[in-house]
């Protein structure tokens, strides 16, 4: 088992309000880790502070340390761009730019110093068919990303990520405009993912975490109420919450 | 043009032999004088094409101000240099010569539908513009006038026009009654006292001549009758005190170039010719003869 | 991996550039704001040497070029607002109804043709809307109200206003474009009409912006001196009266410093202590326009 | 059915409510309709009355004269070539130096400082200074401290400071308006600040950006009083040849042609009016055509 | 069997893409009408045609009838107004104003004539309860309506639309970004509201259209492939392309 960020005790205010509370995890590389809950127990903003997206947010306040590979991403040895780059972010509400499909997906590549047309025209196709979008949109890469319909709009946005190839992937709710034909091809993708990349995913399908990942995390009103690897976590869940949540009881 | 034969003739001579006259020749100064050094400027280039003479126009006292810094080597003006200005010239040791170049007549208007004013007197007229003058209708000037309130009409408080008419009629230059309405623009007083009935005002003499048919002049009555101006009454004195004479000043130093010489002799004998074109009225000729004399 | 190494720190030397380069470009404005205050209040504090202070603000008569002279700029002052609130009356409504028009109305096609139109309104020479006011505006004031002078405050107020119509309207609109279109058709799905959306939805998301747009349009306004130096008539008697002839700080300002007026003398002064105190106005009245836009807006 | 009418607390009110609400929308359609109208008609009616008295003496001898005393022979051959000169230079200066301090103000700066603020306040507040202050900062700096003389140089350095105001509070307003979810998509791709200022924040923002400039530099155009200050000549009959050469630009000229006693030159004046109006059409088609490119609705 | 909207022959072009292909189908009043179908079928162009809200997009064009109470929707014998007003639609993609949650709520109410403060309150506070919201923000109702999480403004916008009292529901996903237990309330908000209302929803969840749906209409690359009773359509479809996608075998 590598652990490829470590977070520990982190709390996290928007203004006053606190919307994480101490929270200890271990993403661990090479897995699928996912993060369930409620909505607006505070997941998007977890997963948002482990790429330091949160930064861009004014009035809010971090404590605690996040660990990438040893490193401290809060105390700048890393870089938050650089960060970005190894760290990549799907948002949970799609947004492409408003630029066509192809110039979103090499957006990120032709920044980061890809100025070869082949290559870039590859990055597209590839990034595109693991998103499973490349079929429907091959005909209209030129025409604009808003032009989209909302399941095309996100699967763009994974596959702007993939063009990426972050070492860590943070998908917020990757599929949640999606039918289940398209998630099974994206869950799919997971999978071979996962042999390279650390995954974190959040998801309100409980049956997306029981099907794909190796750890779950269950999240209540900013806090981590239980965190361990997703079998046991379903089935023999420790804290009387999580049992709740999972069996459908809770509210 | 129809200038005179002998002008041209005079100048036909150098401009054969010195067609290389080239450099640059800086004015600045009055906007009352502009046109006419413009129209010089004009007929001189067309001879000399490889001089260039760039003319502003940022008012008498500015024109002296860049002039004593050297940043020109002619200055207009519409007014004498004043004490101060030439100490600074001194100061910065700048030497130059004071050319008059024309008069200016200054004319008093009033609408056309007043039908009772035909001429004032400079009494009158002090009265009338006085800093602490009590007039308000016509009838405070004359009883047999209407008692309609007059509307007063005067150029910018800052002109050289309005420094004149200030210091002849009421004897210090800025002095005047307050309560009228004034512009830079000549062209704007215009407007104002053809579209106001009981309107009374003054301001350059061109001005009045091109909008003879929007305008009533009033004739000036110095004590030897009622004049009129005119191009006659204002170059024969006649016409006073409302005449002042309009001046350009030379840099001793740049008058030493070729180019700047030769521009000034060409002006003084251009004068005569172009000055009624843009609105002025040209001098006797001995004024420009003394002039001449001057340069040379 | 050394040459990634490379990249980056080339990369983040770039950055660090960039960012040397705009902040050097913000000091250029941080400049000039303190070579235009240190132009203007300078000489203003040699002029209060000379002229007493209660004099300058309480003073009914302005006559520094005039014997005897006053220093009193409240005529001025009140010829400056009477300008600036006439032009704001005039190119507020008109200029907020265009942009509301073109960015929620009007076809593509039209907005594309009138809002260039309405952009040479803004480079028309200020000397032509002298004359428009002074040869159009006002002999259609005299017939209405046949008490009108002719040159009158309002006159020049009207052509001031008509001036900066395009300010407010342009930047207006687009500040009104660039609202998402999701939110629009949120409030159309909501059973809102067009006028709904755009009084209730758009302007208010807007705010910031037509705010902006405001202030620099009133600003231009205030700073207007051609307009009235022909129209307005240059006579500074305290009224209130729009039809009668008055004059403004600018256009006194130009008067002189155009004018033939010595360097170093009082009246020269003056003209800095005039500017100084157009200067605080504007000031004030920018932080009044941000309290209100700050007071308003829905923004979040 | 009872339930229904009973809980639909429109139901009594909907149609007549309807039918005012979209009344008002046709009375507000009507209004701005009328605005937009007046706008247009006052263009109109400027436009008018210009071409009436200029257009007749509008020539190909008119653009290619010397300025002269005599009517006919009057050119705005010199005035053109100022203009032209001082406008490029002028916007040369000012677009990158108002669109970086806005992006400096928006971007980098920390919002909020009472420096800041003072900053932002002060920046709108310059727009209201009148011109000539401009053109008195103008001639104390560019031509006497920093010894350019009363050039081409000065003038646009001098303009610049002027329009200088309307552009940064366009572009930030602007680049304000530049969805958040926007600039979050395109850090989250791990591309650095500037990146992302140029490959979603200007693009969106260009609209704005442009409009700003299309203003300010209209307004340039349109200056006679601080170019006079600093020196801009009013009298001409060469053409510059170098940013540093005397000059003299179009509203100089015309201010010059006005201010005349002679009827026709208000004509000729008309006429470089309609020249000015050709320029500035000119200048600010290629920003027009580029506005209108990125101007396309985002959501 | 009452119908409420009724479509005939509906074909829907965004520029020359045609969307919608000679689409037929029967809105039923007081019953819940699922479509389904692959992301990128159509179906939310569909959904927004019955609104006219299609109408905003430049370059599209429709053909066909839509009549809503038998009356042409298309034909202007019901104003766009009025139609919107009488056919609320929820957005797939979360859409509040800049403004605050309270605003957001009351700006329909506000709109049709409602000025009563006490009143307003009311319509806040009930339409938040049937969104399930409430209890989350009732204490920061007058904290922006941007600040929400993603499943708190997709919560929002069903509440700014039940707050319109329409007479039709137009339902573009609504429950995409919901965990289970928030899903499940507002399924138990559409049973209480479906005796009263015509209500139409875009799933991509097939347990959710089997769980709650009368009818069911599967679409495909811009057709109609399949209508019926969702009982029957699920256990046996007509077309094969039905079954396949149901089954999850397709593509
Ligand atoms: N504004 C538009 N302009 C052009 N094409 C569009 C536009 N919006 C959608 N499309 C295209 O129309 C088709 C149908 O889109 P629609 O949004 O109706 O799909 P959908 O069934 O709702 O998909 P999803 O489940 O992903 O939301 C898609 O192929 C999409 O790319
Ligand atoms: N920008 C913000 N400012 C203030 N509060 C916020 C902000 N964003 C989110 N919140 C609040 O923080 C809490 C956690 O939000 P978060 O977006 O992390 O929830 P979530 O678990 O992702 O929910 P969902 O499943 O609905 O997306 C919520 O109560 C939300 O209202
Ligand atoms: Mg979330
Ligand atoms: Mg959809
Ligand atoms: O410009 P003047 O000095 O002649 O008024």
């Amino acid at each position: 088992m590598e652990i490829k960020i470590k977070v520990e005790n982190l709390t996290f205010y928007y203004g006053n309000f606190k919307a994480l509370d101490n929270i200890s995890i271990d993403i661990e590389d090479r897995k699928i880790t996912a993060l369930i809950g409620p909505s607006g127990c505070g997941k998007s903003t977890f997963i948002r502070t482990l790429n330091r997206m949160n930064d861009l947010i004014a009035g809010t306040k971090v404590e605690g340390t996040i660990l990438l590979d040893g490193k401290d991403i809060m105390k700048n040895e890393i870089d938050a761009v650089e960060l970005r780059k190894r760290v990549g972010l799907v948002f949970q509400k799609p947004n492409p730019f408003p630029k066509s499909i192809y110039e979103n997906v090499v957006y990120g590549p032709k920044r980061h110093g890809i100025k070869n047309k082949a290559q870039l025209d590859e990055i597209v196709e590839k990034s595109l068919q693991g998103a499973a979008l490349w079929d429907e949109v091959k005909d209209k890469l030129h025409g604009s990303a808003l032009a989209l319909s909302g399941g095309q709009q996100q699967r763009l946005c994974i596959a702007r990520c993939l063009a990426m190839q972050p070492e860590v992937l943070l998908m917020d709710e990757p599929t949640s405009a999606l039918d289940p034909i398209a998630t099974m091809k994206i869950e799919e993708l997971f999978e071979t993912l996962k042999k390279n990349y650390a995954i974190v995913i959040v998801t309100h399908s409980m049956q997306q975490a029981g099907r794909i990942s190796d750890n779950t995390g269950f999240f209540l009103n900013g806090e981590l109420v239980e965190f361990g690897q997703t079998d046991i976590l379903f089935t023999k869940p420790r804290d009387k919450r999580t049992e709740d949540y999972i069996t459908g009881r809770f509210g | 043009g129809c200038g005179s034969k002998s002008g041209n003739q005079s100048h036909q001579e150098p401009a054969v032999q010195e067609a290389r006259l080239s450099g640059e020749i800086k004015i600045d100064g009055s906007s009352t004088v502009f046109p006419i050094t413009e129209a010089i400027a004009e007929e001189f280039i067309a001879m000399y094409p490889e001089v260039k003479i760039p003319i502003g126009v940022s008012g008498t006292g500015g024109g002296f101000k860049k002039f004593v810094n050297k940043e020109t080597d002619i200055s207009n003006a519409s007014r004498p240099i004043k004490d101060k200005e030439a100490e600074a010239a001194k100061g910065a040791g700048v030497e130059y010569i004071e050319l008059k170049v024309a008069y200016d007549g200054l004319s008093v208007l009033v609408n056309p539908q007043n039908t009772w004013v035909d001429s004032l007197t400079v009494e009158e007229l002090k009265k009338i513009w006085a800093p602490d003058s009590t007039v308000k209708t016509w009838k405070d000037v004359r009883p047999e006038w209407p008692a309609e309130e007059i509307k007063f009409y005067a150029p910018g408080t800052d002109s050289g026009t309005f420094d004149y008419f200030t210091e002849e009629i009421n004897g210090k230059s800025g002095a005047i009654r307050q309560d009228f309405v004034a512009s830079e623009d000549d062209n704007v007083l215009v407007q104002g006292i053809a579209g106001d009935k009981n309107a009374l005002g003054f301001f350059g003499y061109a001005y009045y001549v091109e909008n003879k048919d929007k305008l009533k002049v009033v004739k000036i009555d110095n004590g030897n009758g009622p004049v009129e101006p005119t191009f006659k009454t204002i170059q024969d004195g006649s016409y006073a005190p409302l005449s002042r004479p309009i001046f350009i000043y030379v840099n001793k130093a740049a008058l030493e170039r070729p180019e700047v010489k030769e521009f000034t002799i060409f002006y003084l004998e251009k004068a005569k010719e172009i000055v009624p074109q843009v609105g002025y009225v040209a001098l006797p000729d001995e004024e420009y003869k003394k002039g001449l004399s001057l340069v040379k | 991996m050394k040459n990634e190494q490379k990249r980056k720190d080339r990369g983040r030397i770039g950055e660090f550039t960039i960012e040397t380069i705009l902040r050097f470009f913000a000091g250029i404005s941080i400049l000039t704001t303190i070579a235009i205050v240190w132009t203007l209040f300078s000489e203003t504090i040699i002029f209060f040497k000379e002229v007493s202070i209660t004099e300058f603000f309480t003073g009914t008569k302005w006559t520094p070029t005039l014997e005897p002279r006053h220093f009193g700029i409240l005529p001025l002052f009140v010829g400056t607002m009477m300008i600036a609130i006439g032009a704001s009356i005039i190119a507020l409504p008109f200029g907020l109804g265009s942009a509301i028009y073109l960015s929620e109305y009007a076809p593509k096609r039209v907005r594309k043709i009138i809002k260039p139109l309405l952009e040479i309104l803004a480079g028309i020479p200020s000397i032509v809307y002298g004359f428009f006011a002074l040869t159009f505006i006002t002999p259609i004031l005299q017939k209405f109200l046949p008490q009108t002078q002719v040159f009158n405050a309002a006159s020049a107020s009207i052509a001031v206003g008509i001036m900066i119509i395009p300010m407010v309207a342009s930047l207006s609109e687009d500040a009104m474009m660039a609202i998402p279109d999701s939110i629009r058709q949120g409030a159309y799905a909501l059973g809102s009409t067009k006028f709904e959306v755009a009084t209730k939805v758009i302007v208010p998301a807007a705010l910031s912006g037509i705010g902006s747009a405001f202030v620099l349009a009133v600003s231009r306004a205030i700073g207007e001196t051609m307009i009235v130096a022909i129209a307005a008539g240059q006579s500074p008697v305290l009224t209130f009266n729009p039809l009668k002839s008055i004059q403004t700080m600018t256009g006194f300002m130009v008067n002189i410093s155009l004018g033939d007026i010595q360097h170093g003398t009082i009246e020269y002064k003056t003209v800095f202590a005039v500017g100084a105190m157009l200067f605080v106005i504007t000031f004030v009245m920018n932080i009044i326009a941000k309290m209100i836009v700050n007071r308003y807006r829905e923004e979040y | 059915m009872e339930v229904r009418t009973e809980q639909n607390i429109y139901k009594q009110k909907k149609s007549r409510n309807i039918r005012i609400r979209k009344a008002k929308n046709i009375i507000f359609y009507s209004i701005i309709l009328g605005a937009t109208g007046f706008g247009i008609l006052v263009l109109g009616l400027l436009l008018y009355q210009i071409l009436k008295t200029g257009l007749a003496w509008l020539s190909i001898d008119f653009i290619m004269n010397m300025p002269s005393r005599f009517p006919q022979k009057a050119g705005i051959k010199s005035a053109l070539a100022g203009s032209i000169w001082v406008i490029s230079l002028t916007a040369l200066f000012s677009f990158p130096l108002g669109v970086g301090t806005a992006l400096y103000l928006e971007e980098y700066s920390q919002k909020g400082t009472w420096l800041n603020k003072l900053l932002q306040l002060n920046i709108s507040n310059l727009a209201g200074v009148p011109s000539i202050v401009y053109g008195m900062l103008g001639l104390a700096v560019f031509v006497k401290m920093l010894q350019f003389e009363r050039s081409i140089l000065s003038g646009a350095l001098t303009l610049t400071l002027l329009i200088l105001p309307v552009i940064i509070v366009a572009s930030q307003e602007a680049i304000r308006s530049v969805p958040e979810t926007l600039k979050q998509g395109s850090f989250a791709l791990g591309v650095t600040k500037w990146q992302t200022i140029t490959g979603v924040v200007l693009p969106y923002a260009l609209p704005g950006i442009l409009t700003g400039s299309i203003l300010a530099i209209s307004r340039a155009m349109g200056e006679a009083a601080p170019l006079i200050m600093v020196g801009a000549a009013g009298y001409v009959a060469f053409l510059p040849s170098s940013p540093l050469d005397s000059f003299t630009v179009l509203p100089i000229q015309i201010f010059n042609w006005t201010s005349r006693p002679q009827e026709e030159f208000k004509n000729i004046a008309a006429a470089g009016i309609i020249v000015l109006m050709a320029l500035l059409l000119f200048a600010n088609g290629a920003a027009v055509m580029l506005r209108n490119k990125y101007q396309n609705r985002m959501d």
